[in-house]
Order: C-alpha cells, then structure tokens, then sequence
C-alpha cells in the first residue's frame, strides 16, 4: 500500500499551505479525525491553484499533495475526468489491476490502487478529492452568481 | 414411504442437521417438530461460524489489521445477503438486532421518541390483532401506557382467522401504527397483508410486519410487502440464537431518532452532545452479534440454494398431510384453519381433556419433541376458551414418516390416558 | 525469551486459541494485540458452542421435551456460573444481554421510567466521567435530553486518571446515578472504586459500573465493589460475540420497570394489560442469545480454571515490561499512566507526528494488529488534544516476545516515516 | 414420570369436589394454565377434610388426589412434615433416590420421585401442596381470630 510514490508525497508535499482562492471548504473524516482545509483559485474554465492545509495520515497527505500536482494548470472537463477516475480506483475494492488508459490519465496517483483493499483507508484516500469537487462546485457557483469569496 | 408431490430431498437436507440424528430416552430417534419455537443448524452454518471465531474473530469496524477487514468484510457482507434475501431496495434498510423482539421494541420506542408526523402520543391509536405474539402485544401495551396512546385490536374469527369485518372503525385517522403477523406462531394463518396494508395507508399509518413465522418459509419481499418496517429472528431460520433483524424503510430510517446509545452508533461525541451516525448504524449500539450475523449470512445462503418456493411448496404438502391424519385422531381439534389453505406448517391442537402438558410429556417418552402451553400467545387461548394448546410446527427437513410417528404417538397418548 | 516473574504458561494457552496460529500477509505469524476490542475464543468455548448446536438445541423454557430441558438447563446453568464468577449474592440478579452496551441502556431506561425514589428527571442529576466509553456516555445523554436531567462529569488529570479533586461539588444531593468505568479502554486506568462509592452512597445515588474491561482481567466481585449495577459484555472475555451482561441488586431489579417486551419476561398476558415474570426474565424480552450465553458459561469456566488472581499477574508483568520498553521508543508518548500500578493491560500512545492510522497500518505488514482511532472514547482524544492513539492491549496469550514484536514494528515505523 | 399410581390417582381422584372448609384459596401456575380451588377444614389440630376442584394436567390433578389421601386425618404436625418431605422430593432434580425414611412418610406420594427430574413439571406437583399449605395458614390465622370463613 505505501508505494514510494505515495511516501514522497507525504514527505516532501506539493503545493501544500493556505493561498488566496475563489472557494474554500473544511472535511473532516469523523472515524478517524483527517481534516483538511482546502480553496481552489479558477482563471476562467483553467484550476489556476488548489492549496491546502490539514492534518491525516500519510494516504489522505499524499493524496491531497498528488491532486495539486495532477490537477493545477488543467481544463476543469479534464480534472474532472481525473477525479472521476481516482474515485473509480478507489472504489474498485483492489479487483482490477489498473489499465493503461487509467494510468494515463492518473500517473503518480495510480500509485493508490493497492488503497482501494483496504476499506477503512479509502476514505483518507478519497477526503482531498471530495473536498476540490465541493469547492469547485463553489467557486462555479459563485462565478455564474457573479459574487466574491 | 409416502410420497407426497412437492416434497424437498429430505434424506439428503436431513444429512446437513448433526441434531436430527440424535436419540433420546435410550434409543428414541428424535422426531423434532418444534420448529415454531426454534428451527434446527445446519452443518454449512455451524462451519461458517467456527471458521469465523477460528480464522477471522476481530471486532468490527474501523480496524486496519487484517482479522478486522475480515470481520466487518464478513459482517457487512451478512447485511447484503439479507437485503438480498428480503429484496430490501438498500441494503442500509436491514438492521441488526438480537431477535424479533428487540426489533419490535425498537419501532415501538422509536415512535414514542420520534417527533411529528411520526410521534405516537395520547391523541393516536396503535392497531395490533388477537393472535400477536407477546413480543408484538407488549411492547406496544408499554408504548400506551407510556405516551396514553389507544391500544386497539382485530379479533379471530371461530376458524382462526383475522376478523377484519370491522377494519373502518379499528383502523381511522388516529391510528399512526398498524402492526401485525404475517404468520401466527400458534394458529398457522397466513394473514391478508394487502387488505390490512390498503387500508393502513389510506389514513396514513405506518405498517409493522412481524415477519418471524415467515421468514423461515417463504419467499419474503418487503417491496410487495408494501410494509414500512419488517421484523423476523435468526434462530427459526436456521441461523444462530442471538441475531435478529429489522428492516425499514430508508426515509424513515433518517427521520426517526435512535434507541440504544453507544459505540458504532455514532458520528462524533463529546461530553455536551453526539450526533449519529446514518442507518443501519445509529441503530446497532455496541460491538454487534457479530458472528450470529455471519452465520445468519450463512444461513440465507442455505435457504436460497434450497430454494424458498420449494421449502414453501414442501412444507404445503407436509401441512395437507398433517391436517388430514390428525384429523382422524378421535377428539382432536385443531385450532386454527382446518385446511392447508393460507396457514404455515405450524398445527395446533387439544386432544380430548388430556391436558397438553400430558400431551407432550408422552409424546416426548417415544421422541417426539412437540411445544406445549400458550406459545406466547395467551390471548388466543382466551380467545377459544382453552388453557394451552398441544403445537407442532414442521420445517424442510420434516417428513409424512415424522407426521405419521405424531399421530402414532397420539394414539397411545389416548390409550394412556384414556 | 524474555522470562518475567509472575507470567502464566502462554506455551500451553496459545494452543487453545486456534486463531493464535493464523498467519497473515503472505507469512507473518498473527500478533494480535487488539484485546480490548475483543478477545480470541479457547477451543473450549468453541466446543461448548458446537456441541449446544449440535446436540440441545431448542428454545428454553417451558418445554417438555428432552431438547428443551437441555437446552434450559444448559443457559440457566451459564447463568449460575456468571453470578458466581460475579461473587453474586443470587442468580437471579444475573441478566443476560447482548452486549454491555445493551446493558448499560437498560439501567439509563429503567431509571428513566421508573417511579421514586429513582426516577431520573429535571430535577436530577447523572453523573459520569471524561474517560467513559462511547456506551457509558451516550445513553446517558439520551436520557438527560428525553427527562430533562443534567449531565455532569468527573475530568482528567495529565497523567489519564480521573480528577477527583471536586467530588463534592460533582456528586451532589441532586445526583440519582453516578456510572463510571471501572478499567478505561483507551488509558488502562484503573478507576478508585471506593471514593466514588462512598460519596454517592453519602447522597443516595445509584452506582453503575462498567466492568467491560475489568471483568476480562480480574477478579470481579459485586458485593465488594458494592454497586448497584455492574455491566460487562462476553466478547471481550473469551465469550462469544451478541452476549452481554447486566447484574444488578434484588431489589431495584424488583422494584425497577421493564425495558423490552416480549415473550418470556411476562407472567400473564392479556390484550387489555400484562404482568411481568420476576427478575432475571422481567428483563429478558424474546428468545434470549442461548447459544452465546452457553459460550459465556463455558468462557468464565476457561478463565476460572486458568485462575483470574493468575490472569492479572500475568498481565501486570507484561505490562510493566510494555511500558518500559515503549518508553524506550523516540518519540513515543503514552497517553494515560506511565506506570503499570493501577492500570490494566491497555497501552495507548502517539509515536511523534505519524498518524496513528500509518502506524497501525505498517505494524499489520508486520502481522501486529493494533487498534487505532479514538477507541469509542472521543472525549479522551479531545482532552489530551490528539487526533487519536495506536493501542496495544494484552491478554492471557500475549507474551513478552509480542512485547518485543510491538517495539521492533514501531522502530520499523519510524524508519519507514522518518 | 407416569408411574401407574400417578395415573391411578389422575383417573380416580380422591376427595375431588369442593365441600365446607375453614379457608379457600385458588392458586394458578401461569405458565401453564393449571388452576387448583382448594378449602380445608380443621377440626382442632387435626385435618377434617381438604376438597379441591380445578384443571390442569395429570400430574397437578394426581398430586391434590394424593394430597386428599394422605393428609385427610392427620395432625397438623404430622401433614406439615408430609408436605415438606414433599417438596423435598420434588426439589431434588432427581438426583437422590428416596431412602425408605422418606418412603414411609410419603407413602403413594413417593411415585412423584420421577417428576423431580423435570423442572418444567415440578411446578405441577407442587400446586396443590403450596394451596394446602396456604389455606392451612389462613384457616389457623381464622381460628386464631375467632372469625368464620
Ligand atoms: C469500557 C467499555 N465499555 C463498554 C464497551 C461496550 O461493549 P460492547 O461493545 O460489547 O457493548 C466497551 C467495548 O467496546 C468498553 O471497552
Ligand atoms: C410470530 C412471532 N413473533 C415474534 C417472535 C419473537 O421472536 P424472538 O423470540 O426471536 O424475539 C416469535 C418467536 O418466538 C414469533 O413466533
């Protein structure tokens, strides 16, 4: 389960700390108290920044640390088709070996597959990419609202 | 041999019951027709449990190490068997609770507690019948007492069956809870579910199925049940003593408030205050029967390769049979239907004045294990003006062979005491 | 191999728990250090159980055949065991439950039902501590929001005991029940029964005591503890899962009103009112968990021929030698007493910033399971400001070299994290 | 458990029927439904009559027959020591068997031995033993006072 990949994002986290945004939201994972604050800045359909800031463990760390790495710079359609992905992944229960298309679109967060066995940790995996998906939802609705954060 | 059309394979289903093979009284074959009462294990059940508590024995829930993913693997896995079993449209509608009881109780204490629309108070009605169990007549006796809630109930007609005749003035716009058997534990009646449900729902009421007789030996579905809540017991379906279930319906799961506090049942806690977990958790307060849920999975599994309808349809056969040679047996009446008709394989009857303890006791000496006395349901004792009754209640594994031993030992029970 | 005085022949005892040789991960040896979650279960307890199936099973009470009068006297027999386990003056004042959180809801429900002098309402007081598990807090909070009463609690001193300090401003003439655990799941602390006692007897209240870490480890005897009610649950004792305990003095149990209704905890049932059987049955609503109580008796026989005073010894040592050499761990900081006086065999810890899930994780790579989490105990986690613990907790199988096992894994931990 | 003067006394009571009496009591077994009336009259210490009326099962119906036997004429010293090596018997799970001390006190009632090793038939037994002794106390207490039934 903790393949380098996964280590070195935990060690040494991208991206990681509070920086201005368009949305923020705070989730929190009762059974086991991972936190994680996190905002999210859009240029226009483009994610110009997700920062963050929390505490977990080493999945739920790397986890928000692979999703800045993956997911800034990207068209929303294509960071939504990564999320979409990595919940897939991660919902697998470690049946199906990962496909190539798969990690294509997932490179280094592909090394969570051998996550997705272990129940009890899915959710620290997942609680970084739920919390983007919520403030994105934000950040869009206040965008088409027209107000500020 | 008498071959009756229907029949399960029951020399090879009877290879799977270790007890079935048990003699008593030196030298006695048992003939077991207690299976109102308790149903038998089979062997793949009793497997399944020792390989738990040999192998995978951990509590459940949020561990990391290997035996606690295995445990609620196994666990939770039981929940999707159920659900499966009952065809639950989620299967965070099944709750685990010890038996039929618990589960009972449960409603009636979480409609006392429940706010509006739900909340049963001193201005609503609950609805029973005269042939409840005294786990589906108590707890809402206590219900009553406690909110000053009317308790109102169908009465049995002469030939055991729900007189319904009256359903308008028992069933009104007060009433918030109509709670019934599907299958009476002494009677045998199968009751009318979709009359009782029509009318339920037509003054809004909440629909409670006691489902304990039932689920044993037919084919349950809680969708064309059309019922809110669904309780039944693992024990009388080949599963382990200390599991029980409580199906409900979802929205109501969400809405009513929780029974028993504890570990697993909530969300988070701190000295001023906890909020829950969402169903079927909130309702599974402390380390569950985790191994009787297991073997209830286990048990679930048998049924189904077996095959509900053909258990139904064996037992049909059995009950014809039955009804047939015991009414041959001079001064015995049975109480309850005297067909095979809309009744369980469950038979109840009074032989002459011999009391039912005699009844019993003798039919015991030649190994046949029959119940005796007022099954839980003393009001339908009342009802027919009978102190006990004399029950025996089949399952997959009985045969003509052990309906013919019951009316054989009948017999001398007559010489004996004649 | 490490020898320390005072440790019981774990050579021998490992050969009754099957699991003890499960190996896990393609080839690690289990170490299973999670034994405050629950226990593993002696071939005898398994046994016991197979042979109830086997052989007797049927449902109890009130029936006349041979199945039934084994079936009977086998879980009336479980009972006499657990209340001389217990010390109990009598038999009867042994409940049996599904678990002790069951227990400890039925003593919440009573209390709030009942009539003076022990009625819980607005007027009164509950009392419980900081270090309580989820299942001794929870019910009372539910039973403070239905009545109206106020909850208050002892709290915690740095090093995890309870903070006594204002007794008399805690436990007042207004308190009706003060609950508290006698041994903490999360900081192994043993609790000062006495002083609690004294005071609540000084101002009538009742006292209920969770046993459910102690009754495992020591000698538990209710008429020395002098409780009112003492709760404790079998899983964690060798026991089955789905069985708990309530014992409970003579008179409140007579005095006191029912919780469940059902089958078996009446005298006479009519559908106007009902009359409730005696305690123990009073509060024994529906077929009670037969199999799992025989597995119970079986367990306090298992541990009774072991020796409680041994088992205590036993794990005394080991603990004094767990905390020395966990104290030996860079980093490592044990929440709850740093000292084996008055503790049990339960560890609780933070290894520098690695969150407990990791840690819990790469020890079961190694084969160690380990509990982490807040342990149904938030309350404990909030005060000590940590988001959780890892928790290695011993029984009467666990040896100095799973000590050893545990030291090393962490080392590996750190490397692995460093 | 049926031994023939269980069966003897079920089929042919003796002293069944209500007649005058000092006292009355009605006694039920509610897990079974067996109900006994029973009334005794004293004549000084001695028993003039017990008369009992009721249903229940053979056992509960030979026991009062057997009670009638033995007790009517006795002492009330003498039907007391009866009545608690009665229940001795029936108390002993069937695990002593009945010494000739206990014989000759009992005499018929010694075919009762048997039911002792069945609990749920004990309390049959035991149903018009516990009335007797019931309406013996309030007849006494009655005499005592001076008053009439
Ligand atoms: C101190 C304490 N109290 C109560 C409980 C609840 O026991 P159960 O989950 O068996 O109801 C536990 C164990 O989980 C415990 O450790
Ligand atoms: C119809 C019916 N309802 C409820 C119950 C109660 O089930 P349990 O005793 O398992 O709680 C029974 C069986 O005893 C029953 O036959």
């Amino acid at each position: 389960m903790y393949q380098d990949v996964i280590l070195d994002h935990y060690k040494n986290p991208h991206g990681r700390g509070l920086r201005d945004g368009d949305a923020e939201v705070h989730h929190v994972n009762p059974t086991c108290g991972d936190e994680i604050t996190l905002r999210v800045r859009l240029d226009g359909d483009t994610i110009e920044d997700v920062s963050y800031e929390g505490q977990g463990c080493s999945i739920s760390q790397a986890s928000a640390s692979v999703l800045n790495e993956l997911l800034v710079g990207k068209e929303l359609a294509e960071a939504r088709r990564i999320q979409e992905t990595f919940l897939e992944l991660m919902q697998s229960k470690g049946k199906s070996e990962p496909d190539d298309a798969m990690e294509e679109v997932l490179e280094d967060a592909i090394a969570f597959a051998g996550v997705s066995k272990y129940p009890a940790r899915v959710k620290c995996a997942l609680l970084s990419w739920m919390a983007w998906k919520d403030a994105t939802a934000q950040a869009l609705g206040e965008t088409a609202g027209g107000k500020t954060a | 041999m008498t071959q009756l059309p229907g029949l399960l394979d029951t020399e090879a289903i009877r290879k799977d019951f270790p007890v079935l093979d048990r003699v008593v009284h030196d030298g006695q074959r048992l003939v077991y027709l207690d299976n109102a009462a308790t149903s038998q294990k089979p062997r793949q059940v009793l497997d399944v449990l020792n390989d738990y508590y040999e192998r995978s024995n951990a509590n459940v829930h949020r561990g990391v190490h290997v035996l606690a993913e295995e445990a609620t693997a196994l666990y939770e896995g039981a929940r999707d068997k159920v659900a499966a079993f009952v065809n639950a449209p989620s299967r965070d509608e099944v709750i685990f609770t010890k038996n039929a009881s618990e589960s009972l109780n449960l409603v009636a204490n979480m409609l006392g507690w429940a706010d509006e629309p739900y909340r049963v108070d001193q201005d609503t009605e609950i609805v029973i019948t005269e042939m409840e169990h005294h786990s589906n007549i108590v707890p809402w006796q206590l219900l009553s007492q406690r909110t000053g809630a009317k308790l109102k109930w169908f009465g049995l007609t002469e030939d055991g069956r729900l007189d319904l005749s009256e359903i308008e003035q028992i069933i009104t716009e007060k009433t918030k809870v109509v709670s019934f058997v599907l299958v009476s534990n002494i009677l045998g009646t199968v009751n009318p579910v979709e009359a009782i449900v029509r009318r339920a729902q037509d003054v809004g009421a909440l629909v409670v199925i006691d489902a304990s007789q039932a689920a044993p030996h037919m084919t349950l579905d809680v969708q064309a049940l059309q019922a809110d809540f669904v309780a039944f017991t693992g024990h009388k379906m080949c599963g382990p003593t200390g599991i029980g279930v409580l199906w409900g319906r979802q929205e109501l799961l969400e809405d009513l408030p929780p029974f028993l506090g504890g570990g697993e049942m909530i969300e988070t806690v701190s000295m001023h205050s906890s909020t829950y977990a969402p169903a079927p958790h909130k309702f599974e307060a402390g380390t569950p029967p985790i191994a009787q849920a297991v073997g209830l999975g286990a048990a679930v599994d048998y049924l189904t390769s077996i095959g509900m309808d053909n258990i139904t349809r064996h037992e049909h056969a059995l009950t014809h049979y039955a009804v047939g040679r015991l009414l041959e047996v001079p001064d015995l009446r049975i109480i309850g239907p005297t067909t095979a008709e809309e009744r369980g394989a469950t038979i109840s009857f009074t032989l002459g004045d011999i009391h039912p303890h005699d009844v019993g006791q003798v039919l015991d000496e030649q190994g046949i294990a029959v119940r005796v006395g007022h099954h839980c349901a003393r009001p339908v004792c009342l009802r027919y003006g009978i102190p006990a009754t004399t029950r025996a209640s089949f399952y997959l594994y009985s045969t003509p062979a052990e309906v013919d031993a019951l009316v054989e030992g009948l017999e001398h029970v007559r010489n004996f005491f004649g």
